[in-house]
């Protein structure tokens, strides 16, 4: 069968922000078809149309050339359509085997009850494609980012959908996980299985796109065959600019140690970690998934106790679980990796999630300085290009990539000292990605202690000062700018070059 | 660096006007109620019964205030009405006892809020459901409240005591101008203060708010506390009231004002809402109420109308949200 | 699994037992088997409630109207009875009543989204009103016969007829909340409506459902209320019924936002609260201090549940 | 019509049985005296204050208002309505103080609650054979008024014998479903008891309930109120003594009583209510034998039951002509 997909015309306002403006897309069997665009373009709008997840206000779908009503999710379920949706579509308090058949339970026989056994293994099997090791009765509120969006992507693949809308699904995966979905990926298309890609990965959609669409502000300003194009030309066209590529500057850091870590261990987490962070400098951690840096990130910013070692930040020791308020208030800040758990407040204003943390700074007498807010607010807005209606808007109605912005740009405060961030570019498009790592280098420049947590390693090489491998917990081999060598550090990552020590 | 803030005025003002026009609703409600009260009895509209309105509801505005924020958290104060016996027991005994009034006003307060810290501290430190916790302190400070006063009424006749519950500036209730400032003081904190925001950031994301180095357990405690606090000063209104110190005062005012709060567009989940909403809100089932006893009616008829009145306030307003707020 | 950590993941299990031996300690008594099986018939009305009251509450909802509604469906079972003299249509129409009353519930909230703490809160108000609008003059209504002796009061190998069907409809919940998809269902819409949108569950009409059934569990509480007391009368204490029967979902683990609960958990809260209203009672406790005791008896339970989920958080450790 | 006499009765709720007996026998007085008068507009309104004090006294304010000619009010607590008094008295009206006296009030309507309890108490000792003998007592809710008078009653009455001993007492809160719970709780806790007392009819129905359904033959109930179903089952049963009020009688009473002062009679400032004690013939003459006093008015079931179904004629329109 050679199903296609074609939307034509489609249009869709949220009050005065059109997001939508006469768009044409369309997707063909057996094809990838990648979307990419700033964030904020419109592309997940897009794709909610299709899905049926929000109503369009004007515009048609056609299915094979007959228009088809896509009112409910439902419905695009029923024309085989399937979504792997940019925030977590799953439930918490379901185990990963309910939630990928919620809505398609297989049954015992004719029966109306659950074929539990048949459900858990073949979400087994799934699970073990992915070389995941997860019960399948476990409740998904248990796993971590990548865990989910793993559980997301089998979902989808699991539905027998002949297209299936992928909206960012590698950014919360490993390298391993990455490869391992391109290569689904493939064999779908072969099997003529039709996907739609949103990706602000460039090499990504040059490795398994046949054709690329570019939005900007809702219109569809390009559409053409990879083999036709190449990613700089897409680049530019997001903006109608050049990327203003981000180049490193050459600094000499001071030699005073802002944050010293002497031999941590938790059990399970990390063991026998050791570095030193310097004023100005730009140290990153990576890994695989679960190499043990969130946790130890964690702990730094006194979210976790119990665990070995010291943890000495400007000359004094740290007590352990002192909790996130007295980090704060030391000048620490975090951008943490779980943003809908625990990095926006989906019901408040954009203001209120950028000036929180600060808000002491911004009183006289008490009371909220609210020029001084609107100041600190806009500025943070401005500088990372976040795009909002107003301050005012409720951050749940922005795009993913400038939630993940907000989250970042709350904490650039002048009296910072340590940044610690876990993934902070995550879902942000290539454009403002650029303007967030100069941001980080400038605030070393300014004399911040950066802590970065990144699982990609060109972002790791083009940021760091310094960069710490770890494997399981413990830590392989620290290098020093610019004298990076990628393919050791992913053979770090992968556990080929373990110090003696772990292997005792 | 390129700018791509749009701040678009239409937008904002469309986002607006979702809230304000549910509070419009509210007060055209409020008007209707009245209007449709004073057509079926024309003593509705005299000076005297609005004081009688307003000093009835006075406790209500009080301890809606204090559900407002606790509501702002996602949470539940079910132990407001027995904490005002409760409080008030404490207040009139010392009282009693001492003979000082502003010590009595003192320790009804502090019993009120030591009520609420109990919440808080189970609520906010534990992380216990807030139903659960002030279910049990509803039972325990009524309880306490019999057992202080041995089940029976003290009378008071302490005029300082009274003033504030009793008395009237012709027909209107000295407490109504006392529950503005309270009002207005408790909006500046809600709206003007840092602990204001964190009464938001705690109810729209707990875990969010404790990253940020907000201590939302801590704010919570005193969510609580505050809750707890009005409720002591409700206590003190009431005891003017009614010129005695009732172990059974407050029957279900818990339950009215969350009626309230909720007919005042605060939503049961957190992080949505204002204290104007809770005004109007307070207003209106006050509204409801007072013309109930003035028709007259058979008790049962009352419950079945007053059951109608509020459903039609619910989708009267649903039906002018229709479409708006997103 | 292991019994401790059995122990550990039902707090209320432990709780429950916990205070038994107290009581029982203090009076012997307690434990005898006509208080056991006094404590199960007297739990029926409120085990009813709650178990409708489970699915509303977690679906993320809660319907306030139950205690009053239960109070309304027996007398209109009374009313039935006293105008044909036999209980078949008087049965029928609280079913039929009970079911309707659910769905118009169901409809406001789920179609047009309107809070379901008010659109409950004034159908208690109806409910309240109506209860004593329908029974003439407001009296009581006596219901003799055969039906409510037996209902009401036949036992079946020593267990109380009522009870057993109170435990057989919580199997068949059981069954469907853990065995069928409308069990994760109603998680899913509990957790969040528009992820369980996005699965393509109906939200809409589970939502009816639940309410339907809540509606049902109503009237059967109602039936069960008019059989045990012999008569019936519209000033009953509904809304204790329903304080008491949220506080057994909530203290048996079902959260109270929704999303979470089993209806294991919520069957020992449901024991909890029968033993501890028993407890009152034969301990004798004086009747100023009867608030006082239940308070200390929750707050204390809680502080329990709260200790052993620590030991638990320690340990996962 | 010129005249017109407005009365409003405050009432602390409408839901106990007794209320609702209440309530319908002073609906019909007020149409049957309005209908027997037609020269006098006479009207009516019940108000319920559900339990609560401050809803009590805000129905009470608005009534005020509203200015009617005569208000009873069954206030849930005397103290809290004083200065309310005064006020209703300045504006008009006059106010009528309903089972718990009141010095302030034009009048009082008392129904002796405590002499009722005594009288219960004391058939109680009388009818309990000298044996020792145990008795549960259900009660109202703490710190109501009348429930309290009528167990400080039953008290004094059951302490003059020394066999009665009272095992339990708990509240029911006037309510029949927890009624029922203790009923049950004590039939299992105390497998000797002799007798259920309690301060409404109310609570009798379902412990007469329980204690059928448990075969419990021999356990006596003591009540208090009159209620009809209740004394039908004395003849021959297990009701040992009632006090008859009976609500219909006493809501006949409230409007003859209203039209009596409107029409300019001089009442006694506290009108006791004449309640007996309902013995069967049989357990008076018993009753008597063992030193029961003989200056107590006793009603015999037969005609309490008339005065409870036909006692309102007593205070119809014709009784005022
Ligand atoms: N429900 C909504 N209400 C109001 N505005 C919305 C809503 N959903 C999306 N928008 C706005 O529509 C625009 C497009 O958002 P969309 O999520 O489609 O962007 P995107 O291209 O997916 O971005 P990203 O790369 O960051 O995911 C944004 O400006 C966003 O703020
Ligand atoms: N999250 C926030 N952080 C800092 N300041 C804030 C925040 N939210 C609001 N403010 C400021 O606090 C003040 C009060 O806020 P808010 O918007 O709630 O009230 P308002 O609209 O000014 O007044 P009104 O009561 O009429 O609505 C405003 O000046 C506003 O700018
Ligand atoms: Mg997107
Ligand atoms: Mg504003």
């Amino acid at each position: 069968m050679n199903n296609r997909i074609d939307m034509k015309g489609i249009g869709k306002s949220f009050f005065a922000t059109r997001a939508l403006d006469n768009v044409d897309f369309s997707s063909v069997a057996g094809e990838v078809h990648a979307l990419v665009g700033l964030n904020g373009a419109g592309k997940s709008t897009l794709m909610k149309v299709l899905g049926g997840v929000i109503q369009r206000d004007q515009g048609v779908i056609e299915l094979n050339g007959q228009p088809i009503e896509i009112a409910a999710p439902v419905d695009a379920t029923k024309h085989g359509v399937a979504m792997i949706h940019q925030e977590y579509s799953l439930i918490n308090e379901l185990t990963v085997a309910d939630n990928i058949f919620l809505g398609r339970e297989l049954f015992i026989g004719g029966t109306p009850f659950l074929n539990k056994r048949e459900m858990a293994r073949r979400v087994r099997a799934q699970l073990d494609r992915f070389g995941l090791d997860l019960d399948p009765a476990s409740p998904v509120r248990d796993l971590n980012s990548g865990e989910k969006q793993i559980v997301e992507i089998i979902r989808a693949l699991m539905s027998d959908s002949w297209l299936i809308v992928m909206d960012e699904p590698t950014s919360a995966l490993s390298e391993e996980d990455k490869e391992r979905l391109f290569g689904f990926i493939r064999r779908m298309k072969a099997e003529g299985v039709a996907i739609i890609y949103i990706s602000h990965h460039m090499p990504e959609i040059f490795g398994i796109a046949e054709q690329v669409t570019v939005m900007r502000d809702g219109k569809i300003v390009l559409s053409e065959r990879t083999s036709n194009t190449t990613e700089a030309a897409v680049i530019k066209t997001m903006t109608g600019t050049e990327l203003d590529d981000f180049v490193k500057p050459v600094k000499t850091i001071s030699d005073d140690v802002l944050l010293d870590v002497r031999g941590l261990t938790h059990a399970h987490a990390y063991q026998d970690v050791s570095f030193d962070l310097r004023r100005g400098e730009i140290l990153v951690l990576t890994g695989l998934r679960g190499c043990g840096a969130p946790e130890l990130a964690k702990a730094i910013f006194g979210l976790t106790s119990g665990y070995e070692g010291t943890i000495s930040y400007r000359g004094t020791t740290l007590r352990p679980g002192r909790g996130p308020a007295a980090a704060v208030r030391d000048g620490m800040g975090m951008v943490t990796e779980n943003r809908d758990k625990n990095g926006i407040m989906a019901a408040l204003s954009v203001r209120d999630n950028i000036a929180l943390p600060f808000l002491e700074k911004a009183t006289r007498g008490g009371l909220i300085n609210a020029a001084k807010v609107e100041a600190v607010v806009a500025k943070a807005i401005r500088e990372t290009s976040t795009k909002t209606s107003s301050p005012d808007q409720e951050i749940r109605f922005l795009s993913g990539g400038n939630k993940q912005k907000i989250c970042f740009s709350r904490w650039l405060d002048e009296d910072l000292e340590l940044l610690i961030l876990l993934e902070p570019t995550r879902g942000i498009d290539v454009h403002a990605k650029a303007d967030i790592y100069r941001i980080i280098e400038e605030l070393a420049t300014r004399g911040v202690g950066v802590l970065i947590l990144s699982y990609e390693i060109d972002e790791v090489i083009m940021l760091a000062d310094r960069v710490i491998t770890l494997y399981q917990g413990r830590s392989v081999a620290s290098y020093s700018h610019p004298d990076f060598d990628k393919d050791k550090m992913l053979a770090d990552m992968a556990g080929a070059n373990l110090p003696a020590a772990a292997h005792a | 660096m390129t700018s791509t803030v749009t701040v678009n005025p239409t937008a904002a003002k469309a986002a607006i006007s979702g809230l304000t026009l549910r509070y419009l609703v509210l007060a055209g409600l409020i008007v209707l109620a009245s209007v449709g009260f004073s057509l079926a009895n024309e003593n509705f509209y005299s000076l005297v019964n609005i004081g009688i309105l307003l000093r009835s509801i006075a406790v209500l505005f009080l301890v809606s205030m204090g559900m407002t924020f606790v509501m702002l958290t996602g949470g539940i104060d079910l132990s407001v009405g027995s904490n005002v016996a409760f409080a008030g027991g404490v207040g009139v005994i010392t009282l009693t006892t001492t003979g000082s009034a502003p010590l009595g006003f003192l320790t009804a307060i502090l019993a009120g809020m030591a009520i609420g810290t109990i919440n808080g501290i189970f609520i906010g430190r534990l992380k216990l459901s807030a139903f659960m916790v002030t279910l049990a302190t509803f039972a325990l400070a009524r309880g306490l409240a019999l057992v202080i006063y041995d089940a029976t009424s003290i009378n008071v006749s302490d005029p300082t005591f009274l003033w504030l519950g009793g008395t009237s500036w012709g027909n209107i209730p000295v407490v109504i101008p006392f529950v503005f400032c309270v009002f207005v003081a408790l909006s500046v904190l809600l709206y003007r203060t840092p602990f204001g925001r964190n009464v938001y950031a705690a109810g729209a994301n707990f875990n969010t708010a404790f990253v940020l180095g907000r201590r939302p357990e801590r704010s919570v405690v005193w969510i609580y506390a505050l809750s707890g606090a009005l409720a002591g000063l409700s206590a003190i209104v009431t005891v003017g009231r009614v010129s005695s110190g009732q172990p059974w005062s407050g029957l279900y005012l818990e339950f009215d004002a969350i009626t309230a709060v909720i007919l005042g567009g605060t939503s049961l989940f957190g992080g949505r809402g204002r204290l104007l909403g809770t005004i109007l809100g307070v207003l209106l089932y006050g509204i409801i109420i007072n013309g109930l006893v003035l028709t007259g009616t058979n008790p049962y008829l009352q419950s079945l109308i007053k059951g109608m009145i509020l459903l039609g306030v619910v989708l009267l307003d649903s039906w002018t949200q229709r479409g708006k707020a997103a | 699994m292991n019994i401790g950590k059995i122990l550990r993941e039902r707090n209320i299990i432990v709780v429950t037992l916990v205070c038994c031996v107290i009581f029982f300690l203090i009076s012997p008594r307690f434990l005898s088997v006509d208080n056991m099986s006094a404590i199960s018939r007297q739990i029926v009305p409120i085990g009813l409630i709650a178990l409708g009251q489970f699915f509303v509450i977690v679906s993320g909802n809660i319907d306030l109207s139950m205690g009053m509604a239960s109070v309304f469906f027996a007398v209109l079972l009374g009313v039935f009875f006293g105008l044909t003299g036999g209980v078949g249509i008087g049965l029928l129409a609280v079913v039929v009543a009970s079911l309707t009353m659910g769905g118009l519930i169901g409809v406001l909230v789920a179609k047009l989204k309107l809070p379901a703490f008010i659109v409950t809160l004034s159908a208690l108000f109806m409910a309240q009103g109506l209860s004593g609008l329908v029974i003439p003059r407001g009296q009581q209504i006596f219901l003799m016969g055969g039906f409510f002796q037996f209902a009401g009061s036949q036992k079946i190998f020593g267990i109380y007829l009522s009870f057993l069907f109170l435990i057989g409809l919580c199997a068949a919940a059981y069954v469907v909340y853990n065995h069928t998809r409308i069990g994760a269902a109603i998680i899913a819409i509990g957790n969040s409506e528009e992820n369980a949108k996005l699965a393509g569950i109906n939200v809409d009409r589970v939502k009816i459902g639940i309410f339907m059934f809540s509606g049902l569990c109503s009237g059967f509480a109602g039936i069960m209320l008019s059989t045990r007391m012999g008569f019936v009368q519209p000033g009953l204490d509904g809304n204790g019924l329903l304080l008491d029967a949220i506080a057994a979902i909530i203290i048996g683990g079902t959260l109270i936002q929704g999303g979470r609960g089993t209806i294991g958990g919520a069957l020992w809260g449901i024991a909890f609260i029968g033993i501890v209203n028993n407890a009152l009672n034969l301990l004798n406790v004086e009747d100023v201090w009867h608030q006082v005791f239940k308070g200390v008896v929750i707050l204390a339970a809680l502080g329990v549940n709260w200790l052993l989920w620590q030991s638990k958080q320690s340990e996962a450790h | 019509q010129d005249d017109a006499l407005d009365i409003v009765f405050i009432n602390d709720g409408h839901v106990a049985p007794y209320h609702v007996a209440w309530l319908s026998g002073f609906e019909d007085a007020i149409a049957a005296y309005d209908e027997a008068f037609p020269d006098i507009a006479i009207t009516g309104r019940w108000l319920s204050a559900e339990g609560s004090l401050e809803k009590m006294i805000q129905q009470t304010e608005v009534t005020i208002n509203e200015g009617p000619d005569v208000m009873f009010v069954n206030a849930i607590n005397v103290d809290a309505f004083e200065p309310l008094v005064a006020q209703a008295q300045a504006a008009g009206i006059t106010w009528i103080a309903v089972h718990s006296p009141m010095d302030s009030a034009d009048y009082s309507f008392t129904l002796g609650d405590i002499a009722n309890g005594r009288n219960q108490g004391l058939a109680m000792c009388a009818l309990s054979g000298g044996e020792p003998f145990e008795v549960a007592i259900m009660l109202g809710q703490a710190g109501n008024p009348s429930g309290e008078a009528r167990h400080a009653g039953i008290l004094e009455g059951i302490s003059a014998c020394e066999n009665v001993n009272v095992v339990a007492e708990q509240p029911a809160d006037w309510d029949t479903v927890k009624a029922q719970t203790l009923a049950e709780n004590w039939l299992t806790q105390f497998p000797d008891l002799d007798a259920i007392s309690g301060v409404t009819d109310g609570y009798m129905y379902p412990s007469i309930a329980i204690a059928a359904n448990s075969g419990n033959t021999d356990i006596q109930f003591y009540g208090y109120d009159g209620d009809i179903p209740i004394m039908q089952q004395m003849e021959g049963g297990q009701v040992m003594a009632d006090i008859l009020l009976s609500g219909t009688r006493e809501g006949w009473n409230f409007v003859q009583m209203a039209y009596r002062i409107h029409q300019g009679e001089e009442l006694d400032k506290v009108y006791d209510f004449f309640t007996p004690l309902v013995l069967t013939e049989a357990n008076h003459a018993k009753a008597l034998e063992n030193g029961f006093p003989a200056d107590v008015t006793v009603y015999y079931v037969d005609q309490a039951l008339d005065v409870a179904a036909n006692g309102y004629l007593e205070f119809g329109p014709d009784s005022v002509q």
